[in-house]
């Protein structure tokens, strides 16, 4: 029991710490890809330490709203992330919540995000937010049904069982995994505001989604939103390793040296997804706003495919 | 326990009592006081009792008054899904007139309004009670009359009367369908009593016919697409809180009689009636949404997802008679019981965000979402429970939205066990259509809030508006703390409705309340569980503690400022975002086919003064499609029928001559 | 019965349907109420005739009635509106005197057609005395909606009645009350036109209902 | 042998023959006005004395039957609103001039006439004296429809008029033709006219005969029913005649003609060869009923706008008739007793309506429910239990009607329903512009007398949630009687 619940924690804080790490290491990657010599994999934490130390400057008409979404988005974020597994599965809490729920404390962040980017009344705020909903209405859908497939496939949306089951070899080859994955890497890139869906490094205002919702914040309010976007991308790049890549997970309670052997895969499988992500960025150019729709629907419809090409591969 | 009924029938009467004696008070200043407090405690009293018998679980009570048509009577049954209705209902009821008590005073021509809201009141009670055909049809129409008269009640406004006209004439479309299907039940010997009908079974080709009849008369009054049309015409016609009862409670009564009848009444279900449940519930739902997206009216929008939610519902409806009609009571169970909790909590979100709406109506009179905004500085508590409203609605967690829709989720993944192939097919593409109904809602409800609430005031109302009085404050308080109530302890909710689903599909879920930790388990704890409480604990918790590590170690300094124009500063408040800009991407993506709309962009030529335009054009397809022909068949019938008006004497006489020398004819060729 | 009394019976009612095509031939009002007058005289003697084999006494004074009323009252007061109306003009009939006629003969075969499918049991002569009534009636009806005139309208009405009255007297040993009732209505008919014919002429200047149309209540 | 013995029957037919003797030859309006309401009160009285008083043996000319004291009873109740509400009326129109003494005189005189007529209809047990009374009352009502002497006023008459007569022949041709085809069986003389003993014997009867006899009478009668394409007179005599008599005309002399249509209809059902009138009536009713249905959209007079309504109403009623069986004969009673007091009361609203507005356009009516409430409700009330909504009356004749049907046959049951809901639409949408918006045209109060009105609507409230088990067990007879 104590021991479930000290890994928990161990999880809890692991995300939270590495999820900067993350961010530095991607950017690093991409600076170098374009032959830069970039910032170092620690700059995040610079950051983040910077803004909190910097004071706030609230727009005139900004309610309490405006200061209390920060650390709803970061809590919402945070207990997100610290349900996905990472290293082990079947921790203490997992059974709070299922795969639909975290899709859905991701959906209450969005949310308030969006509302706090009204908040203000600026033009910025309002264009963001509006962009970023029409993105999510689209990106969420489309998640929740690789998310049907998935637990069509394994009769279960405890993420726990789904990566036991991805994990055993009954699973084998199948067309619809692949149009699941698929569809998931393209969600995953559109709800972290990756190219070539919106530039996490823009800031040229008719262009940004996310960066434009959050143009009003400063200081530790900025901190604990930009905190919250580096867990939820390492949010994401767990999730796909736990359910496309779920070798080496520690099935609970087998002892530290399993223990040992969850952690160091799940670094390595953080380490190749965080390369691919930053190739692929440098490789594409980001696409306009409009363009957007078409990109995430092709994922809707992949993930659409694969649901229904469940029952016609099942014999597979 | 048969003295239950009895006692329940005392409310209706009392109700009809106090409307008797509004219509004659009306005029008085303490008129508004008097209805409402009587409707108050009426209301709970029937509350009380009729939760007493859903939680007791004492099975069913009848009675028979000598009323209603002679050879049947009226009866009386109270069993496990009127008392679960009964709840809903007047619950709704208690709380309607607590905000009543506030809001009725700002009413201009009260005696417009008191006579007719116990009637409305009463009616609903008796449609869920009444046991035979002839009485609910009764209770039915006399539902329909009462709110038809309180959407009448500013009946000099063009559009209320229009509102008004096609409301009754679309109910009274869906009495005659409902008619027609118990004719079918009752049979030529018309045993109209309910429990006759329960035990003679119809045909395949009857139960198909009462299951479509059922739709188009249940469907229109819930609104269903594409019968909807009155809907968002006469729901925010009327006094908020009448709009909150018929939104929230009226749409349900609606959905009690198709169930009713096709859960109980009509015995076992074809599989492809559960299709034919589930498509419509999934369309209906995507529309819905979409239509209140493009809403600026607040109420219109209001009630737009109120069709959307409604066809959630109906969805898993559709699921619960696909399960039932294959043989799997549990899967059933757990359909039919998300259905009835997203019932519940529906009519908890739904009524909070009218009355909210009715609040922001008495305080700056507008109900145009354009010349609102930045109230949440105005009417501070009511922009907060408003909020609260919207979260449900959009099924985020830890609130009641989110456990009823995650409910269904749970259901839809049942499918795979289906042995139709259409079915399989289907349901997981339905679970699509709600998904994306549910992202859309979300989507919705950021706009009716930030529109609303956030950002700067568009209109000199909105400066001059205060927060509203205490009564209506409470009531959608009380509606709030429900709201979060539902959502963190859902199995205690799912557990009270064994009693209505295990008569109606042979099953009921799994005990919750047993589970540690208050989480529901639908099935297996390996396959899914979701815990509201601790969700909702953990986010309080971690919230609290960065917010506590913020203020322990970083810097606390704070400095208002103008806001960030790109340079550009003072913008005027008209050039924030607007609801239909900020509607403007999502018309984009789904508009084309939702609505036919096209947008024209008129560019001046480079130097010229004139403003660019932009024209947007939008059309109601359901409208044009299924309305338009119809009225323009009739106009056509009676223009040329009008002419016989006009005829000579002696023509006249000719169409006699003829009609006798017709039927000589018919005579002569008799065999 | 001997046949003798069954033909003169036949050819009487017979020879009524013939005026009655007569008078659907005719398209001047003068000439039409002549006709009628005919009509009259020629029923008259039938239900005398009736009456005498029969020999039920009551029906001379039907025979009496339809004599003075139709054949000679209602023909001269008719003349007389019709000059103080000045309406001497033709009728303009609705539809073309041939077409009327095949009409009338399409009725009378019609109602042949019909009686004669009554079972033969019933005595013959009530059954072939119906069979010209029936024509008759149809025939007059066809008056009535062939004319554009009131006069002629009126005329076409009360040969209508003729038909009535001979149906009535062939039938055996109808009970008074009913020709009493006939030529009731009749007259009380008669009467209350005539009324309405006055009244009319005091509004507008013809008693063509044509005037009558414009006068139609919803057309403003 | 004559039923005349000094009972309940005589009194029901020598009051109003009495009083309108007496009415035609008093000089005074006011004290007529008074007249004729008692002695419609006394008819009335003498009409409910029938239910204790043991009835007379049927004679050779009169004869009372459960069937017929329904009618009787209805005739006289609302012959005696409408005296009342006629009174009120009538005042009104003195003093606005329309009318003149001497056109009261003639007024009541013939409104008690009328009032005999009708009531002789019903009682009379000879199907020649029947005929006879319903000629009466129709020529009566005839110079009734005249009396305001406009153009208007006149064609309206000259049409009913010309049509009722020729109705008056065709019913003749069929009476007579019952009496041959009665003639060989019964035997020569009056008895071959009794109907009490025609329904003995109707099955012996040629079939054929029969058959020809009910299409003239069906469309003879049919005529003063109103059924399309028989109707034209009826909406110009209600539009154009005194708001009383349209009350008495839709609300009893429509009924006096459906009457006499169900006596011929049960002789011919008695005889099984005859063709079937059920066919024939279900036609004619869903055909007044469609055809009603859409013609009420363009009325932009108020009284003809109800006067449509009625021939729809009709259509309902002889389809159930038509249809047959317990329930549908039942709904078909329901539905008389409950069209009469409806109609006349919405008759007596919009009287007085068009009284203070001025006009019976609808065009020029307004927002009644905010001038005059008192008006402006009842109206509202009467359109909606005329509209067949709950908790009115009619609404359980409709509901009875429409759901027996479908039960046996659905494809009757679709066209019933839909002209229902095309008729609903109608009469809706006149409401909604006439009962609400911004009042419009004199806003004048008015001493109306709201009594009539209000009582039929509270008797049709009534009957719409509550039926007393003696009227059910009694209309189940009758229904029975009608097969």
């Amino acid at each position: 029991m104590i021991a479930q619940l000290a890994v928990q924690g161990a999880q809890m804080l692991s995300v939270l710490l590495l999820a900067p790490l993350l961010i530095g290491f991607v950017r690093k990657v991409k600076a170098r890809l374009v032959r830069r010599q970039g910032p170092s994999l620690i700059q995040p934490y610079r950051d983040l330490v910077r803004l909190m130390r910097k004071e706030v400057v609230l727009a005139d008409n900004a309610s309490w709203l405006f200061r209390v979404t920060p650390y709803l988005i970061f809590a919402a974020t945070w207990v997100a992330a610290a349900l996905v597994p990472t290293f082990a599965t079947g921790l203490e809490f997992s059974w709070t919540a299922d795969l639909i729920v975290i899709v859905a404390l991701l959906g209450s962040a969005r949310f308030f995000q969006a509302l706090a980017g009204m908040d203000v009344g600026t033009s910025f705020g309002g264009l963001g937010a509006s962009r970023e909903v029409m993105i999510a209405s689209l990106a969420e859908p489309a998640m929740l049904l690789i998310v049907f497939s998935l637990a069509l496939l394994a009769g279960a949306t405890q993420l726990s069982t789904v990566a036991a089951f991805m994990g055993s070899p009954q699973v084998g080859l199948r067309v619809s995994l692949g149009m699941s994955l698929i569809a998931m890497v393209m969600v995953a890139i559109a709800e972290n505001a990756r190219i070539p869906v919106d530039n996490p490094a823009t800031h040229l205002e008719l262009t940004m989604v996310h960066e434009a919702m959050i143009l009003e914040y400063s200081g530790r309010h900025l901190a604990m939103i930009e905190l919250a976007t580096f867990l939820k991308l390492l949010l994401y790049m767990s999730l796909i390793s736990c359910v496309f890549l779920p070798w080496g997970l520690d099935s609970g309670g087998t002892g530290p040296k399993s223990l040992a052997i969850g952690a160091a895969a799940y670094l390595c499988k953080l380490t190749v997804l965080a390369i691919l992500l930053a190739v692929f960025e440098t490789a594409v150019a980001k696409m306009r706003v409009f363009r957007v729709p078409d990109f995430l629907g092709a994922a809707l419809m992949l993930a659409l495919l694969g649901t229904l090409l469940l029952f016609v591969s099942r014999s597979l | 326990m048969n003295s239950t009924v009895p006692l329940l029938l005392c409310g209706p009467a009392a109700f009809l009592a106090t409307a008797i004696m509004a219509a004659a008070a009306s005029r008085l200043a303490a008129a508004t006081r008097l209805v409402y407090g009587a409707t108050l405690v009426i209301s709970a009293v029937l509350l009380a009792t009729a939760a007493g018998h859903l939680a007791g679980n004492p099975g069913e009570a009848s009675a028979t008054l000598p009323l209603g048509l002679p050879w049947t009577g009226a009866r009386f049954r109270l069993d496990g899904l009127s008392a679960f209705f009964l709840v809903v209902v007047n619950l709704g009821g208690t709380i309607t007139s607590l905000y009543g008590l506030g809001y009725g005073r700002h009413e201009s021509q009260p005696h417009r309004v008191l006579p007719f809201y116990p009637a409305f009141l009463a009616g609903m009670n008796l449609v869920v009670l009444a046991n035979d055909a002839f009485s609910f049809l009764l209770s039915w129409e006399f539902m329909s009359l009462a709110s038809w008269a309180l959407v009448m009640a500013h009946h000099r406004d063009e559009a209320n009367r229009r509102a008004g006209y096609i409301y009754l004439v679309m109910a009274s479309f869906g009495t005659m369908a409902l008619l027609l299907a118990f004719g079918l039940l009752a049979g030529p010997a018309g045993t109209y009593a309910f429990d006759a009908m329960r035990t003679a079974h119809p045909g395949p080709f009857a139960a198909g016919a009462v299951l479509v009849l059922m739709l188009l008369g249940a469907g229109s009054k819930a609104g269903l697409v594409p019968l909807h049309a009155w809907l968002p015409l006469a729901h925010p016609a009327a006094p908020s809180h009448v709009s909150a009862l018929m939104s929230g409670i009226m749409t349900k009564v609606a959905l009690y009689g198709f169930v009713r009848v096709v859960f109980d009444l009509l015995g076992e279900p074809a599989w492809w009636s559960g299709v034919a449940v589930l498509l419509i519930g999934g369309v209906t739902a995507v529309l819905g949404i979409l239509h209140a997206l493009m809403e600026k009216d607040l109420k219109r929008l209001l009630a737009y997802s109120t069709i959307e939610n409604i066809g959630v519902i109906f969805a898993s409806l559709g699921l619960a008679l696909a399960f039932k009609a294959n043989g799997m009571p549990s899967a059933a169970a757990l359909a039919f019981t998300a259905a009835l909790f997203h019932v519940l909590n529906h009519s908890f979100f739904k009524s909070l965000l009218f009355f909210g709406a009715g609040a922001v109506l008495t305080a700056t009179g507008e109900r145009d979402m354009e010349k609102l905004g930045g109230l949440i500085h105005r009417l501070p508590v009511t922009s907060f429970v408003f909020l609260i409203g919207c979260v449900s609605i959009s099924a985020l967690p830890p609130f009641n939205g989110f456990a009823s829709e995650w409910l269904v989720f749970q259901a839809i993944l049942r499918s795979p066990e289906l042995p139709q192939w259409g079915l399989k097919v289907m349901v997981p593409a339905v679970g699509g259509m709600l998904a994306l109904s549910a992202a859309l809602a979300a989507a919705c409800f950021v706009k009716a809030f930030g529109i609303t609430f956030l950002g700067r005031a568009r209109s000199v109302a909105v400066e001059r508006a205060h927060e509203v009085d205490r009564w209506s404050l409470a009531a959608m308080a009380v509606l709030a703390a429900f709201c979060l109530l539902a959502g963190i302890l859902p199995g205690f909710v799912i557990d009270s409705l064994s009693t209505v689903t295990l008569p109606l599909v042979g099953e009921r879920m799994p005990v919750q309340m047993a589970q540690p930790w208050l989480s529901i388990v639908p099935i297996a704890e390996s396959r899914s569980s979701y815990n509201g409480l601790l969700v909702f604990v953990f986010i309080t918790i971690s919230a609290s503690l960065a917010a506590f590590f913020i203020h322990r170690f970083a810097s606390h300094a704070l400095r208002r400022g103008i806001a960030w124009g790109c340079g550009f500063t003072d913008a005027v408040p008209a050039a924030q975002y607007t609801a239909v800009s900020f509607a403007q991407p999502i018309r984009r993506v789904f508009g084309g086919f939702a609505f036919r709309s096209r947008e024209t962009v008129k560019m001046p030529a480079p130097g010229a003064l004139e403003p660019a335009r932009l024209k947007v054009e939008m059309h109601d397809v359901a409208w044009e499609v299924f309305y338009q022909p119809i009225t323009g068949a009739i106009g056509f019938a009676t223009e040329r029928l009008n002419q016989l008006q006009f005829l000579t004497i002696r023509r006249y006489l000719t169409l006699v001559f003829l009609y006798l020398i017709i039927l000589l004819l018919v005579l002569a060729l008799w065999p | 019965m001997n046949g003798l009394t069954f033909d003169i019976a036949h050819l009487l009612a017979g020879s009524l349907v013939l005026i009655s095509f007569m008078m659907l031939y005719q398209d001047r009002l003068f000439a039409l109420i002549n006709v009628f007058a005919l009509h009259a005289v020629v029923l008259a003697l039938s239900v005398a005739w009736q009456a005498y084999i029969q020999d039920a006494h009551h029906l001379y004074i039907t025979a009496a009635i339809a004599l003075v009323f139709k054949a000679i009252v209602i023909p001269v007061g008719l003349h007389r509106i019709i000059q103080r109306l000045g309406i001497h003009r033709d009728i303009e009939t609705a539809v073309g005197i041939g077409l009327t006629m095949l009409a009338g003969i399409g009725l009378v075969t019609l109602s042949m057609v019909l009686m004669l499918r009554v079972t033969p049991e019933a005595d013959p002569l009530a059954r072939e005395d119906l069979a010209f009534a029936l024509s008759i009636i149809l025939l007059g009806l066809l008056v009535m909606v062939t004319r554009r005139n009131a006069v002629s309208q009126v005329v076409g009405f009360m040969s209508l009645e003729n038909g009535l009255v001979l149906a009535a007297t062939g039938a055996k040993g109808m009970p008074l009350v009913v020709e009493i009732s006939v030529a009731f209505s009749i007259l009380i008919a008669f009467i209350v036109i005539g009324v309405f014919l006055f009244r009319i002429r005091e509004r507008f200047d013809s008693v063509d209902i044509g005037a009558l149309d414009d006068y139609r209540g919803e057309r403003r | 042998m004559s039923g005349f013995s000094l009972d309940a029957v005589a009194a029901i037919l020598f009051i109003p023959a009495g009083a309108a003797a007496i009415l035609a030859a008093m000089p005074n309006y006011r004290m007529t006005a008074v007249v004729n309401v008692i002695a419609s009160l006394l008819t009335l009285l003498a009409a409910l004395s029938l239910f204790v008083t043991d009835r007379p043996a049927p004679g050779q000319y009169l004869l009372v039957d459960d069937l017929n004291i329904v009618f009787i009873v209805l005739n006289t109740f609302v012959g005696f609103t409408t005296s009342v509400f006629s009174a009120s009326y009538i005042a009104h129109e003195l003093e606005t001039g329309r009318l003149t003494a001497p056109n009261l005189r003639f007024y009541h005189a013939m409104y008690q006439i009328m009032m005999f007529g009708m009531n002789l209809a019903f009682v009379s047990n000879n199907i020649g004296l029947m005929w006879v009374a319903v000629e009466l009352a129709t020529l009566t009502t005839v110079l009734m429809v005249g009396i305001y002497r406009t153009h208007e006023a006149l064609e309206a008459a000259w049409k009913y008029f010309i049509l009722g007569s020729v109705g008056i022949a065709l019913a003749l041709f069929g009476t007579i033709l019952v009496y041959m085809a009665a003639q060989p069986v019964v035997g020569e003389g009056t008895n071959a006219m009794v109907w009490s003993v025609l329904i003995e014997k109707a099955a012996h009867f040629d079939p054929a005969l029969l058959s020809v006899a009910f299409i003239f009478l069906l469309l003879g009668y049919g005529t003063k029913v109103g059924l399309a394409p028989l109707h034209a007179w009826l909406p110009d005599a209600h539009a154009e005649g005194p708001t009383p008599i349209s009350a008495v005309l839709s609300g009893l002399l429509l009924n006096v003609a459906l009457y006499a249509v169900l006596r011929f209809k049960l002789l011919l059902a008695a005889s099984p060869q005859a063709i079937g009138p059920g066919p024939l009536m279900v036609t004619m009713g869903l055909t007044s009923l469609i055809f009603a249905a859409f013609m009420l959209y363009r009325r932009r007079d108020i009284k003809r706008l109800f006067a449509y309504s009625s021939i729809e109403h009709m259509g309902i009623i002889v389809f159930a008739f038509g249809m047959g069986g317990p329930l549908a004969n039942f709904a078909g009673l329901l539905h008389m007793v409950m069209h009469s007091l409806t109609k006349s009361a919405i008759f007596f609203a919009v009287g007085h309506i068009a009284q203070v507005k001025g006009t019976q356009k609808i065009s020029e009516i307004r927002g009644l429910t905010e001038s005059h409430p008192g008006l402006g409700w009842a109206l509202v009330i009467g359109v909606v239990a005329i509209a067949g909504l709950p908790p009115l009356g009619i609404f359980m004749s409709e509901f009875l009607v429409v759901s027996s049907t479908f039960a046996r046959h659905p494809w009757l049951a679709i066209p019933l329903v839909f002209g229902l809901l095309i008729a609903f639409g109608a009469l809706l949408l006149r409401l909604t512009g006439v009962a609400f918006g911004e009042p419009r045209g004199g806003t004048a109060p008015v001493e109306a007398s709201y009594v009539p009105m209000y009582s039929h609507l509270a008797l049709v409230f009534a009957a719409g949630i509550y039926l007393p088990a003696p009227l059910v067990a009694w209309f189940q007879h009758v229904a029975g009687i009608l097969g």
